[in-house]
Formats: C-alpha cells, structure tokens, sequence
C-alpha cells in the first residue's frame, strides 16, 4: 500500500500526480494509455479538491493507492468543502464547455467511482486492466 | 510549461511545452487575451511537446478557439499525442480542431 | 509537509524519488544540481533500508519532507535493521571501491544528517542551498 | 534503463540510458559478463541519455573496468551529464575514464 499525505494546494499537484504516475506503472499492464488516463482522472480529482473543497480553507489530502495484479485503486481523503458527486451532470460537449469537464473526466477513464461526504470526504477509483476490454475502451 | 507566440504574416503560432494545467494555464491566459485582442485569425496552436494536459489547460484552448472564431477567424491544433491526445479525444475535440 | 509511506522495497524506489524530486523543486533554488545531489542522497538511503534494514524481513518506509526558503529536510523512518552510521569509514577512492559509496554520497551531497537507531530508525538530512556557497561545493 | 552492445572491429560500445539503480543493475551484470568473457579490450561506455544513476551502477561500471584492464583492454565513459555526471565528479572518477 501507498500512502502520501500532502498539503490540498495546488503547489503540491506535480508531486502527486508524478507518485500516481509510478504506482501506476507499478501495475505492470506496460500499456501507456492506462497510465496516462489513470493521471488524467487523479490530477482532476486533486485539482477538484485544491480548487473547490479547499477554497476557503487550508487542508491536507491523503492519498492511498491500491496496485493490483491488474487494478489499481485510488483513495482521496479531504476535509473541505463536501459536495454530491452523483448531482454533477455530464457536460454537453457539443457546446464546447470551458470548465466542468474534470467529473467527466474522472467518471470516463476510471471504471469505478465512488464519494463518500464525511469527515473526511472519500472519492474512490478504480481502474482495471484488461488487454481485451482495452482496445475498445480507447477513446 | 512555456509558451511561445511566433507571427509570420497572417499567421500566428503558440508552442506549448511540458504542463498544462490547473496551476501554469493561468500563464498562458494573457497570451491568449493578447492574440485575441491583436485580432491573430490564423493561428495554430503546436503541442507536440505538450506532456500532460487537465481540464483547465482545454479549457484555455477551447477558450481561445471560441473567441478567435468569434473575430471570423480560425484555430488549430498540431502534434497531439499521449495523454494530451487522449483527453482531446474523449472530449470529442479532435473533430472541432483540425487534429 | 509532505508525507509518504511505502514498502521498504526497491519496487518502490522510483515512485519515492520521483516524490523527493519533485519536492526539491518546491524548495524553488531553480539549480538542478540542488535537485540532483537531493535526489542522489535520498537514492542511496532508500537503497540502504531495502537492502540492509530490510533485509531480514519486510516493512515500510516513511519519508517526511519540509520544504523551506532555501532548504529541504528529509526524514526517513524503517523498523529493520539498525547501523551505527558515525562506525561507517569514509571510502578510499583511490581503490576504486564497487561498494561502500552509499554513505559517503549522503555525507558529501547533504549538509546534514544524523541517524538514531530505534523503533522506527531515523535518518534526517538537510540540504541547504545558498548561491555562494553552492559554486564552490559543486565537485 | 536500455543496455545495447555494438561491437565494430576492436570496438564495443555499450549505449546504456534511463535510470541506473540497484534496481535495473542487475540486468547489465549479464552484459558486462559478456563483454569481458568476450575479451573485448577497447569499450566505450556512451551515458549520453542516462538520467540517475545510483552507486550500484557506478559499481557495475567500476567492475567492468578493472576487468577489462586486467585483460589488458581500456574502458572509456563518455556523454556524462546533470546527476550522473555529478555522481562521477564526486567519486572523482572522471580522472580515471577519460571523460
Ligand atoms: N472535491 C470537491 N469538493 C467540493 N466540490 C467539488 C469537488 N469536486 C467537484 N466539485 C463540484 O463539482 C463541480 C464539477 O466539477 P468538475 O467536473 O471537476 O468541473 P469544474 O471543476 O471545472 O467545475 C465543481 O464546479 C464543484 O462545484
Ligand atoms: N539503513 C541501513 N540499515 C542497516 N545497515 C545499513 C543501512 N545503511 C547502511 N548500512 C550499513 O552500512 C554499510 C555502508 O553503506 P553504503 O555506504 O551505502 O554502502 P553499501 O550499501 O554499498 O555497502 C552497508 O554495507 C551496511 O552494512
């Protein structure tokens, strides 16, 4: 298990998203893709949190990844702002929308998301690999 | 990340390197706001040494983009790969840019 | 602070310099070689918790990082094996040593360090970057 | 971490780039075996694109090279740069391999 407790500011979003990077590669899938969009929904995920949880207020997050055999599994706990991930609608991206796009993100290239409000907040994230399913999940 | 703003003739070019995203975005905001009100209609944005990209580093483009439309001009996107690439195109932006 | 826990495992290695690294740059000298000598002391002392402390049987690593103005502290905590790092004789390089280097890359790129063998062992070492100093240190 | 061997003529180059760590040590050991089971005695160590090397990589250096000259042969490292070069300073090996 890994864990990494940082400052909810964005000054510390390159820290994070680079230990994600290696746990993800830690999984051993050797496939690019399943880093980079396994990056791309945890540096939402954090910026949600630096930006929206911790807007008034200064906070810590932890962070604690799963890696599996073939998964891998993020944990974001925080103590800002609550809010209900199942309330934010998915974009209209025939519109062109110049923000609310990081939940669409994050629901699109994780295969499990989950929010729990509390004290701490809880978003889980699961990503799995499967060579078969992965060709055709290719955006 | 650096950005880099070259005019030749009508056209304009911005180089986007390393990482665009929630913290430098805001540095490209007043070069955007720049080729904007310079009234630039020709202007492709190259992101071949573009690493990793986030919503508000998109946000930024597709803010552009909007605004140089806006003005009867056009925008496109060059050298998409990697993360960048599949961002853009799980947000169907491959088909608005000229990827 | 930044906080990280990971096994004590040379699988984990690259995740946990890649954390230090980018807390390097925090400290904001925008001098590599301050990033390089951080990043080429930390190596070295995870190293040495793998495969010294670890060696017996397995466990975890805690990393504590402060970033300061101009410093950086690091704070590594195992619960292997204890070593008297002050018993550890400077390598002859003149020889050229093909182990031994570990300690004494530490010593050289770090201005501080201090080890309390114990529940959890502890090893803390400051880097501290001041523009004069630093051309005359440069090997 | 790459390791490739050319061999030209008298000549063997090994190109090794990436992250030299007690890790990825272990895979150039075989190499470096070859290499002087070979009795190949004119080696160039080219670490152009070698981005953090660890002392159980400059070990498996060092180790190539006095065997190497117990074979009579010569062992030169050269493309040193950033963190392996400083590594290679503060051994103060870069008086040993013509660097
Ligand atoms: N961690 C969070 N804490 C509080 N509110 C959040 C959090 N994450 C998302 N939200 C809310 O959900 C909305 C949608 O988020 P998102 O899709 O990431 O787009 P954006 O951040 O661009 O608004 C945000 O505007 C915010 O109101
Ligand atoms: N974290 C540690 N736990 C136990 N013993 C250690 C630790 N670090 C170093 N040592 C001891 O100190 C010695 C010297 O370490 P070092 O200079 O790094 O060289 P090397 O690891 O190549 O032997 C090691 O051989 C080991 O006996």
């Amino acid at each position: 298990m890994i864990y990494v407790r940082i400052p909810g500011n964005l000054r510390y979003r390159d820290l994070a998203v680079r230990a994600v990077a290696a746990a993800s590669k830690l999984v051993g899938t050797g496939d690019r893709h399943f880093d980079d969009e396994v990056v791309s929904a945890f540096g939402e995920a954090f910026n949600n949190i630096a930006l929206h949880g911790y807007r008034d207020h200064q906070g810590e997050v932890e962070i604690e990844i799963e890696v599996g055999a073939d998964w891998l599994t993020i944990h974001l706990r925080d103590r800002g702002a609550s809010f209900d991930v199942s309330d934010i609608p998915d974009p209209d991206l025939d519109t062109l929308p110049e923000s609310g796009l990081g939940i669409f993100i994050i629901r699109s290239f994780m295969d499990e998301v989950s929010y729990l409000a509390g004290e701490p907040n809880l978003l889980s994230m699961t990503k799995r690999y499967s060579e078969a399913d992965h060709g055709g999940t290719r955006p | 990340m650096t950005c880099t703003r070259t005019d030749q003739g009508d056209k304009t070019t911005l180089v986007i390197d390393g990482l665009l995203d929630a913290v430098s975005t805001a540095d490209i905001r007043p070069i955007i706001d720049a080729v904007v009100a310079d009234r630039r209609n020709l202007v492709t944005v190259d992101l071949a040494s573009l690493r990793l990209i986030d919503s508000s580093g998109v946000g930024a483009i597709i803010s552009l983009y909007k605004r140089v439309r806006a003005n009867g001009g056009e925008v496109a996107v060059t050298g998409l790969r990697d993360q960048p690439l599949a961002i853009f195109k799980l947000l169907r932006l491959d088909r608005v840019f000229s990827i």
